[in-house]
């Protein structure tokens, strides 16, 4: 298994050259260069002159075939150079700029993503036990009318109720605007109202999907006959559910589980956009907009190496919970 | 007086599918503590539903629609869920008749018994995974210590199903249904295993229903028999009764079709020689009916002698053709013949992974360089200990999985080399049953698309509607109800599923076929039929057969030559008559001496061991 | 020996034998839950087809100048709306006034509503209707039955007109996606080795290029973007996750006993794949595909957004969602209306989902 | 990290000897005169120079409102003369010193974070908001959009007689936020900053503007000269750059030439050191920018100098999600906001809107338009634009899909502008007759009678259809070009609407590889910018229009210095644009803002209610009862 990762690891290291040259390929030849944007200038007596532009092409490899910027991109990247941004708004180090997001990023995701799986596990053991009844009937209804709500509009109607109307959560942002003089505690206490909205918004879209998918996978292992083994050693229903029949239907759970890490990182456009959050998820959003290919490229990068680790994961948990897949 | 510990009455027991199915149709009995009643009958004819019944764990689509079982006075039909669960595994616990399947895949087969231990005794984990090394020793799992580790996909069907049995004993229940348990063991371990239950029995009070078809197992054990018949309960009384004087014609027939180690027949005869069943309005009415003396000089006469290998062969092997001492028609193949199936030095080695990172810990010889030449017509008996690798030599002849190291030649080419289309040729002759016949029916597949599916991947048996028509006859020819072609595997019994399997290899009608256990979840007259088909099969179209199986009657009765194996490696060969009259091992002699007999003095024996043992334990009981 | 051993049953059933997928079907339909969700998807599909005959402004049949015309065509595909009444006539979708006035003598079959899934009606368009009243006047009332969009499109028009795009790439392209996802996640699961590396290594660089990279360098290379790429690209895009769980099935299946019997029986790897295994791994797959049935609106939306999406002549309910967006708190007939109309659909989608999943199990169909 | 707090003074001046500050200008051999060469060559005329707020408070001092705030309050407003009463009315300065919370925060929105607290580096309109209140420059412009000498920073402004050279002479009052003195060496070195080769990426987008500047030159401690290319009208706007420390850029710079690395840059970044009225207490990217009054701005060795900025403090909270903003501003959390078109009657017309704010319409000098690209064999033939400009139904453009809310327009100049033609160019109106005779004779027919024109280019037939480029995500584009579509449909000519994402849009117009695109400008305050969009092969004339006459004009335009004068060139140049319609314009854009109701003081210059002087800071809020 160890020689197993090993190999996995080393293989990565080409999808993922592979990956960043395909993509690298591809926003080079979008319509479009990040000049293209810094030009832009809501007033129009102010411009690039020709002389810049080309300096700058130069500074940017741009005049080359991309293939060769795509070389320069690597060979710093091996060296552990990112680059920085090309963009007007941020030139920082590229690393720099996702590492200042990220922490933001992670604290919705992450939450949202646990608060998804807390939820969803217990909501499918419990359609499974009590399928077809009124109220697995009633809690499914109730999800998908969730699912069906678009996150605009909830946020909104949420905002009205718990910033405007009940004034207990912020309407927005991620700190207040006295945040840097509270305690270390009152900050803390302060970012966990900012986030209640967002992770909520976050999280009840997709409670739906997963419910139904631990429910679906469920039904299939209980009607198995060591589910019938168990129950005849007098193991309890609840027992017979997580422990025999859930484990055996992990192996699409754990795949799903796999592929969502990478959003972990990725965040959110359309809540950051609303709860005006520093995300990941805006930040790709308009460096594609910006053509910044530093940037952009630094993202793809740390979304390959999760959907990677992600994918290894799920491979290597397979043969945990199910001893019958081996790798060799 | 003894307690009566469960009493059964008017139980019924229906499926509501697509047609309702009467799986227990009204039966009573009752069963006192200390007691085991012995449940023989036919295959499909309930013993499963009834015990499945007790244990209140039905299948979704059954339902008890009269009766009651009441257990130590509570009613367990009417008795909530919450308080059914704390008698299940505590006061009944059962063997499920299919180990197979019923062990979590997921799970080390100690961690499940374990389970079981900590859940109905006061144990630590530590103290539990010692009761269970303990119980793995008792009924008989090699190695135990090192096999609690073992995944069931690691077990041979033996060892799963002993494991079983571990499980059940485990907590020492009032009640104990054992559901066909020993079907996979061979006589040996079966021995051991009746051993334990009688001692617990005796010692504890235990008592048993204990379901199964090998008469010689119910004469070993068995206090009270109850014949079932379809739904029904045809005869009901004490053992030697049941032996000495049955009443109904079924018993009297099935008591007349077990093979016998000293068997004479050539054909087995069936109960419906010795009964003629007639559906009515009102049910079914049997006859009873003799078995005309031509009839069995029939049986005696019907098909081939013995073939055996070339006369040099056995010279080599050191069993040499000794004129006259064989029955006349034995005969030996030609010199010069080729063998159909040739095996050399096959090995088959299955790495012990451990540990997350699964690191290989260590290798499980299970097949350690065999050798061995089947040739055409022949059939060869492969006996031996469960677990010695029987089932994975049948395996690795087909591929189905990669032998480590070794030559398999079938008609002279290797199948080792064989790739696509030529293996697919080879696999059109060469057919397996498998030891687990619910595994290997895909649970999405009517078993009539199962019967036709080898039909249609070798494309023979000509239409979609001929093939439907085959499959009928091949299901009448297991027998079975050819009606049923349209439902799944899970709603049939175990024995009938075992016999959907022999259908589905004779669809294709290979050249050479691995049967792994294939009769062992039959009824003797079902076995009997199905023997008799195999047999006439093998007589008109040439049919070679390895037949692996524990039972070595049946394998006396069927086997050319045959060959014993023990740990990976065949530690004898030969005629069968030969092997069976002279035993040159002491392995082999424990076999056959293991075999359960049923002779009536047999039967009068246990029964006053029995006595003794009651009457000390109440003196024990009444003394403390 | 007579062959019948078995206790006696009730109702001899047909005898006719069915293949898997028709006994599914069988049991499929006698799911009251699920069946009502597959009518109301016919109906739907129904309401797709026939959505220019429910409303529309432009006539069904019209007898004009000596001919008789089906102008509502128009409404599937731009051109098809007879030459004579765009670019011939100039009717500019105001048919009643310009009929009457050109031809006396002409007539006209008209759709159930008239009201126009692109533009405001005018209030010269049709006698005795008013003009659409727009913005937070435009709530619904008997003339707009779901109320009007901020410049005055009736919301009703424009959702029974984007019934066929949110059910079009629903379908197309979560089949689409399904095809692909199944079949490279049954080879890899399947045969292991170099086949699951190579299709694995595939599955992740397809998995680790940004969608909306693909879409905006797609755009680049199309010259129409039309509703067909939007269907391409979340098929092309969305079957990843189809691959990696029905792979995962595969690689736990495979090792069942009865693929070892298949495999007895001579069957091919294909045979295995798709007869034997795939529909024991149907559970987490149907999964994935009925919600991403449901969810290809939302994407529709999202890619119009970036203008990858329908054309502008093509109504769909992301569009109303997206302006509703716009006016949450003063006209939420624009998010009320196109919600409900997904939560239908999704909840339909889902119970057919679970509908077949009940029905393709032997073992839950019954119960 | 590199940064230059870390280096010992030696090394720090090493670094500054070693890097050529110099190397940017634009003429090398330029060796300017000294002051007293210039005093005496050049017979100095003085420009205006005005403080504003107290100027703005001289004026407004006896200025009566046609109605009072607070009635103007209770109006909810429905057409222009509603929206002229309200800023009328709320327009007023404080009569005396109780009226103004002086201690009150003002809660400004912005719907997009600031880019850099570098005044060179702003581009964004978020960026302008916060060097108006931060930055110091020594030209504004008034609100008219006329340039004038910064009273606040400087105490004179002269020119010699062709313009070409000026001379400036600073306060010595004024002060950067950490106590050094504002200089005329701060303006030298920005400006060869600002031109410096090394640093263009990190300032590309300003030099454009002071293209024609020789150099600029100090002179001692507050007198600094700006040598100009050529005689020009429009050399007075070219000061209206804010400036940088030069004491904290200048080691920063030359030690960490990326500006993005060093300590002094991240500490400039959060805390940089300003001029202005206001000073950074805090900044929190994508959230908000905290301002307070700066007490050395108008307080200068223990006397008041300068007007006392009316707010002590100034949040600038970003808020990029309009409907979020407009809950904000609805719910009192914020004190202003530019409200979007699309919730303008409807989100921002319900009743709880108006509990606590007002809004105010204002007309802009920003237009809307369709370009036609004069390189595509459809628009080649002005008479084929003019045909396509009398196809347009503006009636249901403007009142329809606009709800009314921005107005007509005919040209590059809005009607007030002092350059705009007068009388006004009539709007085009409606008149499919006239279009469909105009395409007639520019030769394209509907030969083949598939109700499409076509006509033979080339040996080929080509039938009329083109597309509509606009970017995407914007609903009224996309409404309006489904109406223009629909409407040149009626003259045969097929439109079909093509939305790209809005860097492709970028693309494609500035490689002319279009047919027609939705555009829109907003102009400045003088017209000589519009050469780049209508000069022939200028760098934003997207349509690649070419007219040898308004090359011409534009010429004259920019070195004539009379203003009447330069008036006529450009009135001449409206209406052969006109005439061409290189572009049909569409519409002017309003200003459309909501105010909190204790806001007082805010009037629109055609630029909005803040870019200008003193724009933002006649803002004030008035006590609460
Ligand atoms: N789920 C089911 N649906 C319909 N019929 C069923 C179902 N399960 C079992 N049956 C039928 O019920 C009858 C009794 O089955 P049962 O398993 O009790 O037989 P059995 O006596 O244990 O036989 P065996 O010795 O072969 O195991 C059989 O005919 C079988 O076909
Ligand atoms: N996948 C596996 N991994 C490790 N060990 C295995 C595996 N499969 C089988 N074995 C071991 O190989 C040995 C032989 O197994 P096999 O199934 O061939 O026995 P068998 O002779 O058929 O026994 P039975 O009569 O009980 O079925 C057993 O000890 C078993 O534990
Ligand atoms: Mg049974
Ligand atoms: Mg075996």
């Amino acid at each position: 298994m160890l020689t197993y990762i090993a190999r996995r690891v080393f293989i990565g290291v080409f999808t993922i050259l592979a990956v960043t040259c395909l993509v690298y390929g591809l926003i080079r030849n979008m319509p479009g260069t990040p000049l293209t944007v810094m030009q832009e200038n809501p007033s129009m007596d102010r411009g690039m002159s020709e002389k810049q532009m080309k300096e700058l092409e130069k500074l940017y490899h741009l005049d080359k075939h991309w293939i060769v910027g795509y070389g320069y991109w690597l060979a710093d990247v091996v060296q552990g150079d990112l680059g920085r941004g090309i963009s007007f708004t941020d030139r920082r180090q590229v690393s720099t700029i996702i590492l200042s997001r990220l922490p933001n990023t992670l604290m919705l995701t992450i939450t949202s993503l646990l608060l998804t799986y807390l939820l969803c596990i217990p909501m499918g053991l419990f359609s499974t036990a009590k399928n077809a009844t009124a109220s697995e009937r009633a809690l499914s209804v109730t999800l998908y009318v969730l699912y069906a709500l678009p996150t605009f509009v909830a946020a909104i109607y949420l905002n009205l109720l718990f910033a405007v109307k009940l004034d207990w959560l912020p309407l927005g942002g991620m700190t207040s605007p006295n945040y840097s003089e509270l305690t270390s505690f009152g900050k803390a206490w302060d970012l966990l109202k900012h986030t209640i909205l967002p992770i909520t918004c976050l999280t009840y879209g997709s409670l739906a999907y997963y419910t139904r998918f631990v429910k679906a996978n469920m039904m299939e292992t209980i009607q198995q006959d060591y589910i019938r083994t168990a129950q005849a050693k007098g193991v309890g229903p609840l027992k017979v559910l997580l422990v025999h029949a859930f484990r055996n239907s992990l192996i699409p759970l754990l795949t799903l589980i796999g592929l969502t890490l990478p959003t972990l990182l990725a965040g959110s456009v359309i809540l950051e956009h609303i709860y005006q959050w520093d995300g990941i998820g805006q930040l790709f959003i308009s460096k594609i907009g910006q053509r910044d290919y530093p940037v952009i490229m630094g993202l793809v990068l740390m979304f390959s190496v999760m959907t990677l680790i992600g994918q290894l994961l799920a491979d290597i948990l397979y043969a945990v919970v199910d001893p019958r897949i081996t790798y060799s | 007086m003894t307690k009566i510990l469960l009493k059964v009455d008017d139980l019924r027991t229906f499926f509501h599918g697509e047609e309702v199915v009467k799986a227990v149709d009204g039966i009573s009995f009752k069963l006192e503590e200390g007691e085991t009643l012995g449940i023989v009958g036919e295959s499909g004819s309930g013993k499963s539903v009834t015990s499945l019944s007790i244990m209140q764990l039905l299948a979704r689509s059954a339902k008890i629609e009269s009766g009651t079982i009441s257990f130590l006075g509570t009613d367990l039909v009417r008795l909530p869920d919450p308080a059914m669960r704390k008698i299940r595994g505590k006061d009944i616990s059962m063997i499920f008749q299919e180990p197979m399947t019923s062990l979590n895949p997921v799970f080390t087969v100690g961690s499940q018994v374990m389970e079981a231990i900590i859940l109905h005794q006061r144990v630590s984990k530590a103290e539990a995974r010692e009761q269970t090394i303990q119980l793995f020793d008792e009924v008989g799992i090699p190695e135990p210590h090192k096999r609690v580790h073992y995944y069931p996909h690691q077990m041979s069907g033996g060892q799963k199903q002993r494991v079983m049995i571990a499980m059940a004993l485990s907590c020492n229940p009032k009640l104990l249904i054992a559901d066909e348990p020993t079907t996979a063991l061979d006589v040996t371990i079966q021995a051991q295993i009746l051993d334990i239950l009688r001692r617990l029995r005796d010692s504890r009070g235990m008592s048993i229903l204990f379901i199964t078809h090998d008469l010689g197992v119910i004469a070993e054990i068995a206090d009270h028999v109850l014949v079932m018949y379809r739904g029904k309960v045809v005869e009901h009384g004490e053992i030697h009764q049941i032996f000495e004087a049955p009443q109904h014609p079924y018993t009297k027939g099935l008591l007349a079709c077990r093979p016998r180690l000293d068997t004479k027949v050539r054909r087995l005869p069936t109960v419906s020689d010795f009964m003629d069943s007639t559906v009515t309005e009102s049910g079914i009415e049997i006859t009873e009916k003799k078995m005309s003396p031509e009839k069995y000089e029939e049986l005696l006469q019907a098909g081939r002698g013995r073939l055996l290998h070339p006369k040099p062969i056995l010279e080599e092997i050191g069993h040499p053709w000794k004129e006259g001492e064989y029955s006349a028609d034995t005969k030996c193949v030609a010199d010069d013949e080729k063998p159909l199936l040739s095996v050399r030095d096959l090995k088959v080695h299955f790495p012990i992974r451990k540990g997350i990172f699964s690191r290989v810990h260590g290798h499980v010889k299970a097949v350690d360089g065999i050798d061995f030449d089947v040739f055409r017509g022949q059939t060869l008996g492969l006996v031996g200990e469960s677990g010695c690798g029987k089932t994975t030599t049948g395996r690795a002849i087909l591929r189905l999985i990669e032998p480590t190291d070794g030559v398999v030649e079938f008609e002279g080419k290797n199948v080792r080399s064989l790739q696509g289309a030529s293996l697919r040729e080879m696999r059109k002759k060469l057919q397996i049953i498998f030891q687990d016949p619910y595994g290997s029916l895909n649970p999405r597949m009517t078993i009539e698309a199962a019967i036709c599916e080898p039909m249609v991947i070798q494309g023979i048996g000509g239409t979609r509607k001929e093939q439907g028509q085959r499959a009928a006859e091949l299901m009448k020819e297991v027998g079975m109800n050819p009606d049923h072609l349209r439902r799944y595997p899970h709603e049939f019994s175990g024995g009938q599923r075992q016999r959907i399997c022999i259908a589905r290899a004779l669809a294709v009608e290979p050249d050479f076929l691995v049967c792994d256990e294939s009769v062992s979840a039959l009824d003797v007259s079902v076995q009997a039929q199905v023997l008799n088909l195999l047999k006439e099969l093998q007589e008109r179209r040439g049919l070679t057969y390895i037949f692996i199986s524990h039972d070595l009657s049946v394998v006396k009765f069927m086997a050319d030559m045959m060959a014993v194996m023990n740990a990976g490696k065949i530690v004898e060969f030969g005629p069968a008559e030969d092997i069976y009259a002279n035993p040159s091992q002491e392995y082999t002699r424990k076999l056959i001496n293991a075999t359960p007999k049923d002779s009536l003095e047999h039967i009068q024996m246990r029964q006053e061991e029995r006595k003794q043992a009651r009457a000390e334990r109440l003196s024990t009981i009444a003394s403390a | 020996m007579s062959a019948d051993q078995e206790p006696v049953t009730q109702l001899s059933k047909p005898t006719k034998s069915l293949g898997f997928w028709a006994t599914s079907w069988r049991y499929f339909r006698r799911r009251f839950l699920a069946m009502a969700a597959l009518y109301f998807v016919i109906f739907l599909a129904l309401v797709a087809i026939f959505s220019p005959a429910i409303v529309g402004t432009k006539p069904i049949v019209c007898y004009y100048k000596g001919n008789i015309y089906f102008p509502a065509m128009g409404y599937f595909y731009q051109p098809w709306e007879n030459a004579i009444f765009t670019t011939g006539d100039h009717f500019d979708n105001k048919y009643e006034p310009n009929l009457k006035k050109n031809d006396p003598n002409s007539w006209a079959i008209w759709p159930l509503v008239r009201q126009d899934p692109i533009e405001p009606v005018g209030d010269d368009w049709f006698e005795g209707q008013p003009k659409n009243p727009s913005n937070a006047e435009g709530h619904p009332s008997w003339q707009n039955l779901f109320g009007t969009s901020s410049v005055g499109v009736d919301v009703f028009a424009q959702l029974v007109h984007g019934t066929r795009v949110a059910l079009l790439v629903g379908f197309v392209s979560m089949g689409l996606a399904s095809v692909i996802g199944i079949i490279i996640g049954a080879c890899s699961g399947y045969f292991g080795g170099w086949i699951d590396f190579v299709l694995s290594r595939f599955i992740e660089i397809v998995l680790c290029v940004p969608t909306l990279i693909l879409v905006i360098a797609l755009l680049a290379v199309v010259e129409n973007p039309s509703i067909w790429q939007v269907v391409l690209v979340i098929g092309l895009t969305g079957w990843t996750s189809i691959a990696r769980l029905t792979r995962a099935e595969f690689l736990k299946i495979r090792q069942i006993e009865y693929v070892a019997a298949a495999k007895a029986m001579g069957a091919g790897p294909v045979r295995i794949m798709f007869v034997h295994i795939l529909r024991n791994a149907l559970a987490p797959i149907l999964v994935p595909i009925t919600f991403g049935i449901a969810a290809a609106i939302f994407t529709e939306s999202a890619l119009s957004f970036l203008g990858i999406g329908a054309d502008t002549e093509t109504p769909t309910w992301g569009r109303v969602l997206h302006e509703g967006q716009d006016h949450i708190r003063s006209m939420w007939w624009l998010n009320f209306f196109p919600g409900l109309a997904i939560f239908s659909t999704v909840l339909a989608y889902n119970l057919i989902g679970e509908g077949i999943q009940e029905a393709t199990d032997p073992r839950t169909r019954d119960a | 990290k590199v940064g230059s707090s870390e280096l010992t003074e030696e090394e720090k001046q090493q670094a500054i000897a070693d890097f050529d500050f110099d190397a940017g200008l634009p003429d090398p051999d330029f060796k300017p005169p000294t002051l007293e060469e210039l005093d005496a060559n050049y017979g100095w005329t003085d420009k205006k120079v005005i403080d504003p707020m107290p100027a703005l408070q001289k004026e407004m001092a006896d200025y009566i409102p046609p109605i009072t705030p607070q009635e103007a309050m209770k109006i909810r407003p429905k057409d222009e003369k509603d929206y002229e009463e309200i800023l009328g009315a709320m327009k007023i300065q404080p009569k005396n010193d109780d009226e103004v919370a002086w201690d009150s925060t003002w809660v400004h929105h912005e719907a997009g974070d600031v880019n850099s607290l570098n005044p060179l580096r702003m581009s964004s309109v978020g960026d302008f908001f916060y060097v108006y209140l931060t930055g110091v420059s020594a030209v504004s412009s008034s609100i008219d959009l006329e340039p004038f000498g910064d009273g606040r920073y400087i105490k004179s402004w002269q020119a010699n007689d062709d313009n070409t050279i000026q001379k400036v002479v600073l306060r010595d009052d004024i002060t950067w936020s950490d106590g050094t003195p504002i200089t005329a060496e701060d303006w030298e070195f920005t400006f060869k900053v600002i031109l410096h080769p090394d640093l263009i990426s990190m300032f590309p987008a300003i030099p454009s503007s002071l293209e024609d500047v020789k150099m600029i030159k100090a002179y001692g401690k507050d007198t600094f000269v700006i040598f100009h290319d050529n005689s020009s009208a429009v050399n007075d706007m070219k000061l209206d750059f804010p400036i940088i420390p030069k004491h904290i850029y200048q080691p920063a710079i030359a030690v960490d030439p990326t500006l993005t690395d060093s300590l002094t840059f991240e500490e400039q970044e959060n805390q940089p050191v300003v001029g202005g009225p206001y000073e950074v207490v805090s900044r929190e990217r994508k959230q908000r920018i905290l301002l307070k009054r700066r007490e050395s701005y108008y307080m200068h060795e223990g006397k008041q100098v300068r007007e006392k900025p009316f707010f002590k403090e100034i949040r600038m909270e970003i808020i990029e999600n309009p409907t979020q903003a407009l809950i904000a501003m609805t719910d009192g959390r914020i004190d202003d906001m530019e409200v979007p078109a699309s919730k303008w009657n409807t989100d921002a017309n319900k009743e709880d809107f108006f509990k606590n704010n007002v809004k105010v319409k204002h007309t802009a000098w920003s237009e809307g338009h369709i370009v036609w690209n004069t390189g595509s064999p459809f628009f080649e033939d002005a008479r084929v634009r003019r045909a396509m400009s009398y196809a347009i139904d503006y009636d249901a453009l403007i009142n329809g899909i606009m709800n009314g809310i921005h107005e007509q327009s005919s040209g590059p100049f809005h009607p007030s502008a002092w350059f705009a033609p007068q009388p006004s160019l009539p709007k085009f109106t409606l008149d499919l007759d006239k279009a469909r005779q105009l395409l007639d004779e520019a030769g394209w027919k509907d030969t083949d009678a598939d109700g499409i024109r076509d006509k033979e280019i080339n040996g080929k037939k080509v039938p009329f259809s083109f597309k509509i480029m606009l970017s995407s995500g914007n609903p009224v584009g996309e409404l309006m070009a489904r109406q223009l579509a629909s409407d040149f449909g009626k003259i045969g000519v097929k439109a079909e609407p093509r939305q790209y994402e809005w860097t492709v849009v970028q693309q494609k117009t500035r490689e002319h590889s279009f047919d027609a695109s939705l555009g829109g400008w907003g102009s400045g305050g003088d017209p000589f910018s519009t050469e780049n969009i209508f000069g022939t092969e200028a760098p934003r004339n997207f349509g690649q229009y070419s007219n040898k006459k308004v090359d011409e004009l534009y010429k004259q335009g920019l070195l004539e210095l009379d203003r009447e004068k330069r008036a006529k060139y450009y009135q001449e140049i409206a209406k052969i644009l006109y005439e061409e319609q290189p572009y049909t314009w569409l519409y002017y854009r309003a200003d459309l803002f909501a105010f909190n109701k204790q806001m007082r003081g805010y009037q629109f210059s055609p630029t909005g209610p803040w870019y200008y002087a003193p724009g933002m800071h006649s803002v004030w809020k008035a006590k609460s009862e």
